[in-house]
Protein backbone atom coordinates (compact mmCIF):
# COMPACT_ATOMS: atom_id res chain seq x y z
CA UNK A 1 0.00 0.00 0.00
CA UNK A 2 1.12 3.38 -0.81
CA UNK A 3 1.32 6.06 1.69
CA UNK A 4 -0.57 9.13 0.58
CA UNK A 5 -0.76 12.30 2.68
CA UNK A 6 -2.43 15.83 1.77
CA UNK A 7 -1.52 18.76 4.39
CA UNK A 8 -0.46 22.05 4.66
CA UNK A 9 2.90 21.31 6.78
CA UNK A 10 6.49 20.72 5.39
CA UNK A 11 7.54 17.25 5.06
CA UNK A 12 10.52 15.27 5.78
CA UNK A 13 11.85 13.22 2.77
CA UNK A 14 14.84 11.69 5.28
CA UNK A 15 12.35 10.60 7.70
CA UNK A 16 10.22 9.34 5.38
CA UNK A 17 12.79 7.35 3.06
CA UNK A 18 13.70 5.48 6.64
CA UNK A 19 10.09 4.44 6.81
CA UNK A 20 10.35 2.80 3.80
CA UNK A 21 13.87 1.50 4.55
CA UNK A 22 14.52 0.67 8.09
CA UNK A 23 15.11 -2.63 9.26
CA UNK A 24 14.64 -3.94 5.71
CA UNK A 25 17.50 -6.19 3.64
CA UNK A 26 15.87 -6.67 -0.01
CA UNK A 27 15.13 -2.31 -0.84
CA UNK A 28 18.26 -1.87 -3.04
CA UNK A 29 17.02 1.63 -4.02
CA UNK A 30 15.30 4.62 -3.59
CA UNK A 31 14.46 7.73 -5.36
CA UNK A 32 13.41 10.39 -4.10
CA UNK A 33 11.56 13.64 -6.25
CA UNK A 34 10.85 16.94 -4.50
CA UNK A 35 9.56 19.83 -6.34
CA UNK A 36 9.77 23.27 -4.80
CA UNK A 37 8.51 26.21 -5.24
CA UNK A 38 10.31 28.80 -8.01
CA UNK A 39 10.41 32.68 -7.64
CA UNK A 40 10.63 32.93 -11.23
CA UNK A 41 13.04 35.19 -11.42
CA UNK A 42 12.16 36.98 -8.36
CA UNK A 43 8.60 37.79 -9.61
CA UNK A 44 6.80 36.04 -7.32
CA UNK A 45 6.47 35.67 -3.38
CA UNK A 46 4.59 32.34 -2.88
CA UNK A 47 2.67 30.12 -4.85
CA UNK A 48 -0.90 29.40 -3.82
CA UNK A 49 -2.10 25.92 -4.15
CA UNK A 50 -5.96 24.99 -3.99
CA UNK A 51 -6.99 21.27 -4.05
CA UNK A 52 -10.14 19.01 -4.41
CA UNK A 53 -10.12 17.31 -0.67
CA UNK A 54 -11.50 13.60 -1.09
CA UNK A 55 -10.64 13.42 -4.98
CA UNK A 56 -6.66 14.55 -4.60
CA UNK A 57 -6.21 11.84 -1.96
CA UNK A 58 -8.43 9.05 -4.20
CA UNK A 59 -6.59 10.23 -7.51
CA UNK A 60 -3.09 10.25 -5.79
CA UNK A 61 -3.96 6.29 -4.66
CA UNK A 62 -5.92 5.84 -8.03
CA UNK A 63 -2.15 6.78 -9.79
CA UNK A 64 -0.31 4.99 -6.84
CA UNK A 65 -2.08 1.67 -7.34
CA UNK A 66 -1.26 2.16 -11.23
CA UNK A 67 2.21 2.45 -10.38
CA UNK A 68 2.60 -0.18 -8.11
CA UNK A 69 0.67 -2.61 -10.64
CA UNK A 70 3.74 -2.01 -13.12
CA UNK A 71 6.55 -1.86 -11.14
CA UNK A 72 7.77 -3.77 -8.43
CA UNK A 73 8.15 -2.08 -5.57
CA UNK A 74 8.81 -2.25 -1.89
CA UNK A 75 7.40 0.86 -0.94
CA UNK A 76 5.99 4.17 -2.34
CA UNK A 77 4.84 7.12 -0.64
CA UNK A 78 3.42 10.31 -2.11
CA UNK A 79 3.39 13.86 -0.13
CA UNK A 80 1.58 17.07 -1.22
CA UNK A 81 1.06 20.41 0.27
CA UNK A 82 -1.85 22.94 -0.24
CA UNK A 83 -2.00 26.57 0.54
CA UNK A 84 0.99 28.94 0.69
CA UNK A 85 3.94 27.89 -0.20
CA UNK A 86 7.29 30.46 -0.60
CA UNK A 87 9.69 30.43 -2.77
CA UNK A 88 12.35 27.78 -1.91
CA UNK A 89 10.00 25.93 -0.13
CA UNK A 90 8.89 22.14 -0.94
CA UNK A 91 5.57 21.52 -2.72
CA UNK A 92 5.84 17.47 -3.52
CA UNK A 93 7.83 14.61 -2.18
CA UNK A 94 7.13 11.37 -4.33
CA UNK A 95 9.12 8.69 -2.84
CA UNK A 96 9.89 4.63 -4.90
CA UNK A 97 12.00 2.22 -3.01
CA UNK A 98 12.56 -0.96 -4.80
CA UNK A 99 14.89 -3.70 -4.94
CA UNK A 100 16.40 -2.31 -8.33
CA UNK A 101 17.07 0.81 -9.15
CA UNK A 102 14.93 1.31 -12.35
CA UNK A 103 11.97 0.37 -10.95
CA UNK A 104 11.88 3.21 -8.17
CA UNK A 105 13.37 5.77 -11.05
CA UNK A 106 10.42 4.65 -13.05
CA UNK A 107 7.83 4.73 -11.09
CA UNK A 108 8.75 8.19 -9.60
CA UNK A 109 8.84 9.84 -12.94
CA UNK A 110 5.13 8.37 -13.85
CA UNK A 111 4.03 9.58 -10.30
CA UNK A 112 5.30 12.62 -11.00
CA UNK A 113 3.99 13.17 -14.68
CA UNK A 114 0.26 11.95 -13.57
CA UNK A 115 0.58 13.88 -10.68
CA UNK A 116 0.92 17.14 -12.90
CA UNK A 117 -2.05 16.59 -15.03
CA UNK A 118 -3.96 14.32 -13.07
CA UNK A 119 -4.11 15.10 -9.34
CA UNK A 120 -6.93 18.03 -8.33
CA UNK A 121 -4.78 21.11 -7.75
CA UNK A 122 -4.24 24.24 -8.69
CA UNK A 123 -1.70 26.92 -8.42
CA UNK A 124 -2.13 30.51 -8.41
CA UNK A 125 0.93 33.38 -8.72
CA UNK A 126 1.39 35.37 -5.74
CA UNK A 127 3.07 38.67 -6.40
CA UNK A 128 6.36 40.57 -5.51
CA UNK A 129 3.97 43.36 -5.09
CA UNK A 130 1.34 42.36 -2.58
CA UNK A 131 -0.78 41.36 -5.27
CA UNK A 132 -2.36 37.71 -6.38
CA UNK A 133 -1.73 36.77 -9.98
CA UNK A 134 -2.85 34.49 -12.62
CA UNK A 135 -3.69 30.79 -11.84
CA UNK A 136 -0.93 29.10 -13.63
CA UNK A 137 -1.74 27.19 -16.80
CA UNK A 138 -1.53 24.02 -17.84
CA UNK A 139 1.43 23.26 -19.92
CA UNK A 140 1.02 20.70 -22.95
CA UNK A 141 4.43 19.21 -21.69
CA UNK A 142 3.18 18.09 -19.03
CA UNK A 143 0.69 16.16 -21.32
CA UNK A 144 3.04 14.95 -24.16
CA UNK A 145 4.95 13.59 -20.25
CA UNK A 146 1.38 11.63 -19.11
CA UNK A 147 0.82 10.57 -22.56
CA UNK A 148 4.25 8.30 -23.27
CA UNK A 149 3.42 6.13 -20.27
CA UNK A 150 0.76 4.58 -22.26
CA UNK B 1 -27.34 17.28 -6.91
CA UNK B 2 -24.28 18.55 -5.32
CA UNK B 3 -22.14 20.72 -7.56
CA UNK B 4 -18.48 22.22 -6.19
CA UNK B 5 -15.92 24.44 -8.24
CA UNK B 6 -12.42 25.33 -7.97
CA UNK B 7 -9.69 27.71 -9.34
CA UNK B 8 -11.03 29.94 -11.53
CA UNK B 9 -13.81 28.17 -12.63
CA UNK B 10 -15.20 29.09 -9.26
CA UNK B 11 -14.10 32.44 -9.19
CA UNK B 12 -15.93 33.00 -12.41
CA UNK B 13 -19.01 31.03 -11.42
CA UNK B 14 -19.00 32.97 -7.78
CA UNK B 15 -19.19 30.60 -5.33
CA UNK B 16 -17.38 27.20 -3.88
CA UNK B 17 -20.49 25.23 -4.51
CA UNK B 18 -23.79 25.02 -4.73
CA UNK B 19 -26.89 22.19 -4.36
CA UNK B 20 -29.15 22.14 -7.54
CA UNK B 21 -32.20 20.47 -8.83
CA UNK B 22 -31.53 19.48 -12.14
CA UNK B 23 -34.92 19.51 -14.54
CA UNK B 24 -35.46 16.17 -16.40
CA UNK B 25 -33.92 15.03 -19.55
CA UNK B 26 -30.41 16.32 -17.97
CA UNK B 27 -28.63 12.86 -18.27
CA UNK B 28 -24.50 13.74 -18.78
CA UNK B 29 -22.29 16.20 -18.29
CA UNK B 30 -22.55 17.42 -21.54
CA UNK B 31 -25.96 18.38 -20.60
CA UNK B 32 -25.43 19.73 -17.85
CA UNK B 33 -22.90 22.43 -18.82
CA UNK B 34 -25.35 23.37 -21.50
CA UNK B 35 -27.78 23.87 -18.75
CA UNK B 36 -25.90 25.61 -16.84
CA UNK B 37 -24.50 28.12 -19.07
CA UNK B 38 -28.57 28.95 -19.98
CA UNK B 39 -28.69 29.53 -15.97
CA UNK B 40 -27.25 32.69 -15.99
CA UNK B 41 -23.53 35.02 -17.54
CA UNK B 42 -21.67 33.97 -14.42
CA UNK B 43 -22.33 30.15 -15.91
CA UNK B 44 -21.62 31.17 -19.21
CA UNK B 45 -18.62 33.07 -18.91
CA UNK B 46 -17.39 29.43 -15.91
CA UNK B 47 -17.83 27.25 -19.15
CA UNK B 48 -16.67 30.13 -22.54
CA UNK B 49 -14.76 27.67 -23.22
CA UNK B 50 -16.31 24.61 -22.54
CA UNK B 51 -13.23 22.29 -24.31
CA UNK B 52 -10.89 23.39 -21.36
CA UNK B 53 -12.99 22.72 -17.97
CA UNK B 54 -12.42 19.44 -16.58
CA UNK B 55 -15.11 17.29 -14.95
CA UNK B 56 -15.38 14.80 -12.15
CA UNK B 57 -18.33 12.79 -11.05
CA UNK B 58 -17.83 11.51 -6.99
CA UNK B 59 -13.95 11.91 -6.99
CA UNK B 60 -13.65 10.92 -10.41
CA UNK B 61 -12.41 12.26 -14.00
CA UNK B 62 -14.66 12.06 -16.69
CA UNK B 63 -15.35 13.20 -19.88
CA UNK B 64 -18.87 15.09 -21.23
CA UNK B 65 -20.30 12.26 -22.34
CA UNK B 66 -20.44 10.71 -18.94
CA UNK B 67 -23.39 9.73 -17.40
CA UNK B 68 -24.46 11.80 -14.04
CA UNK B 69 -26.68 9.16 -13.08
CA UNK B 70 -26.80 8.18 -9.52
CA UNK B 71 -23.73 11.18 -8.75
CA UNK B 72 -23.61 12.32 -5.50
CA UNK B 73 -21.39 15.16 -6.45
CA UNK B 74 -20.00 16.72 -9.56
CA UNK B 75 -16.91 19.01 -9.76
CA UNK B 76 -15.65 21.94 -12.32
CA UNK B 77 -12.19 22.67 -12.72
CA UNK B 78 -9.58 24.07 -14.69
CA UNK B 79 -6.44 21.55 -15.80
CA UNK B 80 -4.77 20.56 -13.31
CA UNK B 81 -1.38 22.06 -12.43
CA UNK B 82 -0.27 20.36 -9.25
CA UNK B 83 2.69 18.63 -8.65
CA UNK C 1 30.79 22.52 -10.86
CA UNK C 2 29.64 18.68 -9.35
CA UNK C 3 30.06 17.73 -5.58
CA UNK C 4 32.24 14.71 -5.62
CA UNK C 5 32.77 12.86 -2.51
CA UNK C 6 34.06 9.14 -2.44
CA UNK C 7 34.26 8.09 1.37
CA UNK C 8 33.68 5.18 3.96
CA UNK C 9 31.15 7.32 5.89
CA UNK C 10 27.80 7.44 5.71
CA UNK C 11 26.11 10.27 4.19
CA UNK C 12 23.42 12.75 4.90
CA UNK C 13 20.80 13.54 1.73
CA UNK C 14 18.99 15.98 3.56
CA UNK C 15 22.28 17.83 4.34
CA UNK C 16 23.35 17.64 0.60
CA UNK C 17 19.81 18.59 -0.58
CA UNK C 18 19.81 21.79 1.31
CA UNK C 19 23.16 22.65 0.43
CA UNK C 20 21.88 22.86 -3.41
CA UNK C 21 18.36 24.38 -2.41
CA UNK C 22 19.27 26.58 0.21
CA UNK C 23 18.34 30.01 -0.14
CA UNK C 24 17.74 29.72 -4.10
CA UNK C 25 14.61 30.42 -6.21
CA UNK C 26 15.08 28.76 -9.03
CA UNK C 27 15.56 25.48 -8.07
CA UNK C 28 12.05 23.37 -9.07
CA UNK C 29 13.10 20.25 -8.46
CA UNK C 30 15.51 17.68 -7.21
CA UNK C 31 16.02 13.91 -7.33
CA UNK C 32 17.86 11.99 -5.00
CA UNK C 33 18.66 8.52 -5.72
CA UNK C 34 20.13 6.34 -3.00
CA UNK C 35 21.55 3.05 -3.58
CA UNK C 36 21.45 0.53 -0.70
CA UNK C 37 23.42 -2.70 0.18
CA UNK C 38 20.65 -5.71 -0.18
CA UNK C 39 21.04 -9.24 2.00
CA UNK C 40 20.31 -11.21 -0.89
CA UNK C 41 17.69 -12.96 0.79
CA UNK C 42 19.52 -12.82 3.91
CA UNK C 43 22.75 -14.82 2.30
CA UNK C 44 24.49 -11.66 2.74
CA UNK C 45 26.62 -10.42 6.08
CA UNK C 46 27.66 -7.31 4.18
CA UNK C 47 29.04 -5.90 0.71
CA UNK C 48 32.74 -4.97 0.48
CA UNK C 49 33.47 -2.21 -2.01
CA UNK C 50 37.10 -2.24 -3.54
CA UNK C 51 38.00 1.27 -5.51
CA UNK C 52 40.43 2.86 -7.05
CA UNK C 53 41.67 6.04 -5.56
CA UNK C 54 41.91 9.16 -7.83
CA UNK C 55 40.80 7.26 -10.71
CA UNK C 56 37.49 6.85 -8.99
CA UNK C 57 36.99 10.44 -8.23
CA UNK C 58 38.62 11.46 -11.55
CA UNK C 59 35.79 9.25 -13.68
CA UNK C 60 32.98 10.38 -11.52
CA UNK C 61 33.60 13.40 -12.18
CA UNK C 62 34.11 12.65 -15.99
CA UNK C 63 30.49 11.46 -15.83
CA UNK C 64 29.22 14.54 -13.89
CA UNK C 65 30.38 16.97 -16.65
CA UNK C 66 28.91 14.67 -19.30
CA UNK C 67 25.75 15.20 -17.27
CA UNK C 68 26.24 19.00 -16.96
CA UNK C 69 26.53 19.59 -20.32
CA UNK C 70 23.43 17.17 -21.51
CA UNK C 71 20.72 18.88 -18.75
CA UNK C 72 20.38 22.18 -17.32
CA UNK C 73 21.07 21.75 -13.52
CA UNK C 74 21.32 23.71 -10.80
CA UNK C 75 23.87 21.17 -8.78
CA UNK C 76 24.98 17.51 -8.98
CA UNK C 77 26.25 15.51 -6.34
CA UNK C 78 27.45 12.13 -6.21
CA UNK C 79 28.87 10.12 -2.89
CA UNK C 80 30.28 7.07 -3.21
CA UNK C 81 30.79 4.88 -0.15
CA UNK C 82 33.96 2.03 0.10
CA UNK C 83 34.63 -0.57 2.89
CA UNK C 84 32.34 -2.85 4.46
CA UNK C 85 28.68 -1.74 3.95
CA UNK C 86 25.76 -3.69 6.03
CA UNK C 87 22.68 -4.42 4.53
CA UNK C 88 19.93 -1.46 4.45
CA UNK C 89 22.63 0.89 4.80
CA UNK C 90 23.14 3.31 2.17
CA UNK C 91 25.99 2.63 -1.19
CA UNK C 92 26.10 5.64 -3.42
CA UNK C 93 23.59 9.45 -3.58
CA UNK C 94 23.39 11.21 -6.74
CA UNK C 95 21.25 14.13 -5.87
CA UNK C 96 20.39 16.61 -9.23
CA UNK C 97 18.97 19.55 -9.13
CA UNK C 98 17.09 21.77 -11.95
CA UNK C 99 14.55 24.38 -12.54
CA UNK C 100 12.83 21.31 -14.31
CA UNK C 101 11.95 17.89 -13.06
CA UNK C 102 12.29 16.13 -16.16
CA UNK C 103 16.39 17.25 -16.26
CA UNK C 104 16.69 16.12 -12.91
CA UNK C 105 14.86 12.66 -13.28
CA UNK C 106 17.48 12.39 -16.44
CA UNK C 107 20.78 13.15 -15.20
CA UNK C 108 20.37 11.11 -12.00
CA UNK C 109 19.25 7.94 -13.89
CA UNK C 110 22.08 8.92 -16.41
CA UNK C 111 24.92 9.42 -13.68
CA UNK C 112 23.57 5.80 -12.20
CA UNK C 113 23.80 4.06 -15.47
CA UNK C 114 27.56 5.55 -15.34
CA UNK C 115 28.81 5.34 -12.59
CA UNK C 116 27.86 1.28 -12.54
CA UNK C 117 29.56 0.36 -15.41
CA UNK C 118 32.34 3.52 -15.40
CA UNK C 119 33.15 4.16 -12.21
CA UNK C 120 36.24 1.66 -10.72
CA UNK C 121 34.26 0.08 -7.90
CA UNK C 122 33.87 -3.20 -7.21
CA UNK C 123 31.91 -5.22 -4.51
CA UNK C 124 32.60 -8.46 -2.88
CA UNK C 125 29.90 -10.28 -1.12
CA UNK C 126 30.46 -11.27 2.77
CA UNK C 127 28.52 -14.14 3.86
CA UNK C 128 26.18 -14.92 6.76
CA UNK C 129 28.74 -17.50 7.65
CA UNK C 130 31.63 -15.15 7.80
CA UNK C 131 33.30 -16.30 4.78
CA UNK C 132 34.41 -14.04 2.00
CA UNK C 133 32.16 -14.64 -0.91
CA UNK C 134 32.42 -14.15 -4.83
CA UNK C 135 32.99 -10.80 -6.53
CA UNK C 136 30.08 -9.35 -7.87
CA UNK C 137 29.82 -9.99 -11.53
CA UNK C 138 29.07 -6.78 -13.89
CA UNK C 139 25.62 -7.37 -15.43
CA UNK C 140 24.72 -7.23 -18.89
CA UNK C 141 21.43 -5.16 -18.26
CA UNK C 142 23.71 -2.50 -16.42
CA UNK C 143 25.69 -2.35 -20.09
CA UNK C 144 22.44 -2.17 -21.71
CA UNK C 145 21.57 0.31 -19.58
CA UNK C 146 24.32 2.67 -20.02
CA UNK C 147 24.53 2.17 -24.09
CA UNK C 148 20.36 3.54 -24.41
CA UNK C 149 22.20 6.96 -23.44
CA UNK C 150 24.04 6.73 -27.20
CA UNK D 1 56.29 1.70 -15.40
CA UNK D 2 54.03 1.23 -12.34
CA UNK D 3 51.46 -1.16 -12.78
CA UNK D 4 48.33 -1.25 -10.40
CA UNK D 5 45.67 -4.28 -9.92
CA UNK D 6 42.07 -4.64 -8.58
CA UNK D 7 39.40 -6.43 -7.31
CA UNK D 8 40.10 -10.14 -8.22
CA UNK D 9 42.93 -8.95 -10.96
CA UNK D 10 45.05 -8.33 -7.72
CA UNK D 11 44.07 -11.48 -5.96
CA UNK D 12 45.46 -13.47 -9.14
CA UNK D 13 48.60 -11.54 -9.56
CA UNK D 14 48.84 -11.48 -5.93
CA UNK D 15 49.82 -7.78 -5.57
CA UNK D 16 48.40 -4.24 -5.30
CA UNK D 17 51.04 -2.72 -7.52
CA UNK D 18 54.39 -3.25 -9.05
CA UNK D 19 56.94 -1.39 -10.84
CA UNK D 20 58.32 -3.12 -13.79
CA UNK D 21 61.32 -2.30 -16.32
CA UNK D 22 59.54 -3.11 -19.85
CA UNK D 23 61.55 -4.22 -22.46
CA UNK D 24 61.65 -2.62 -25.76
CA UNK D 25 58.67 -3.02 -28.15
CA UNK D 26 55.79 -3.36 -26.06
CA UNK D 27 53.67 0.08 -27.34
CA UNK D 28 49.66 -0.94 -26.48
CA UNK D 29 48.07 -2.36 -23.47
CA UNK D 30 47.48 -5.48 -25.72
CA UNK D 31 51.47 -5.91 -25.76
CA UNK D 32 51.63 -5.55 -22.03
CA UNK D 33 49.47 -7.95 -21.73
CA UNK D 34 51.16 -10.45 -23.56
CA UNK D 35 54.38 -9.50 -22.15
CA UNK D 36 53.03 -10.11 -18.60
CA UNK D 37 51.46 -13.42 -19.67
CA UNK D 38 55.02 -14.61 -20.34
CA UNK D 39 55.84 -14.06 -16.92
CA UNK D 40 54.57 -16.40 -15.09
CA UNK D 41 51.22 -18.42 -14.00
CA UNK D 42 49.72 -15.56 -11.93
CA UNK D 43 49.52 -13.49 -15.02
CA UNK D 44 48.48 -16.01 -16.85
CA UNK D 45 45.63 -17.06 -14.51
CA UNK D 46 44.43 -12.93 -14.04
CA UNK D 47 44.13 -12.57 -18.15
CA UNK D 48 43.36 -15.68 -18.88
CA UNK D 49 40.63 -14.36 -20.71
CA UNK D 50 41.83 -10.97 -21.79
CA UNK D 51 38.55 -9.44 -23.09
CA UNK D 52 36.97 -9.51 -19.71
CA UNK D 53 39.99 -7.43 -18.39
CA UNK D 54 39.78 -3.90 -18.16
CA UNK D 55 42.58 -1.19 -18.29
CA UNK D 56 43.00 2.35 -17.34
CA UNK D 57 46.47 4.56 -18.40
CA UNK D 58 46.96 7.54 -16.11
CA UNK D 59 43.33 7.06 -14.73
CA UNK D 60 41.51 6.86 -17.69
CA UNK D 61 39.88 3.69 -19.87
CA UNK D 62 41.64 3.01 -22.52
CA UNK D 63 41.16 -0.21 -24.87
CA UNK D 64 44.02 -2.60 -25.83
CA UNK D 65 45.29 -1.28 -28.95
CA UNK D 66 45.69 2.00 -26.69
CA UNK D 67 49.74 3.25 -26.42
CA UNK D 68 51.04 3.32 -23.00
CA UNK D 69 53.94 5.96 -24.55
CA UNK D 70 54.35 8.22 -22.42
CA UNK D 71 51.85 6.49 -19.18
CA UNK D 72 52.77 6.91 -15.23
CA UNK D 73 50.71 4.24 -13.73
CA UNK D 74 48.69 1.75 -15.85
CA UNK D 75 45.41 -0.40 -14.08
CA UNK D 76 43.63 -3.68 -14.49
CA UNK D 77 40.96 -4.45 -12.93
CA UNK D 78 37.58 -6.11 -13.65
CA UNK D 79 34.62 -4.84 -14.91
CA UNK D 80 32.84 -2.12 -12.80
CA UNK D 81 30.09 -3.21 -10.25
CA UNK D 82 29.96 0.06 -8.11
CA UNK D 83 26.85 2.41 -7.61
Amino acid sequence: MATIRIQAEPFDPAAETAVLTGGRGDVGATVAFTGFCRDEGGRLSALELEHYPGMAEAEIARIAGEAQARWSLSGLTVIHRHGLIRPGEPIVLVLAASAHRRAAFEAAEFMMDYLKTRAPFWKREHLKDGTAGAWVEAKESDDAATERWG
Amino acid sequence: MKLVYFAWVRERVGKTEETLDLPDGIATIADLVRWLKSKGEEYEYAFENEAVVRAAVDHVHVKPEASIAGAREIAFFPPMTGG
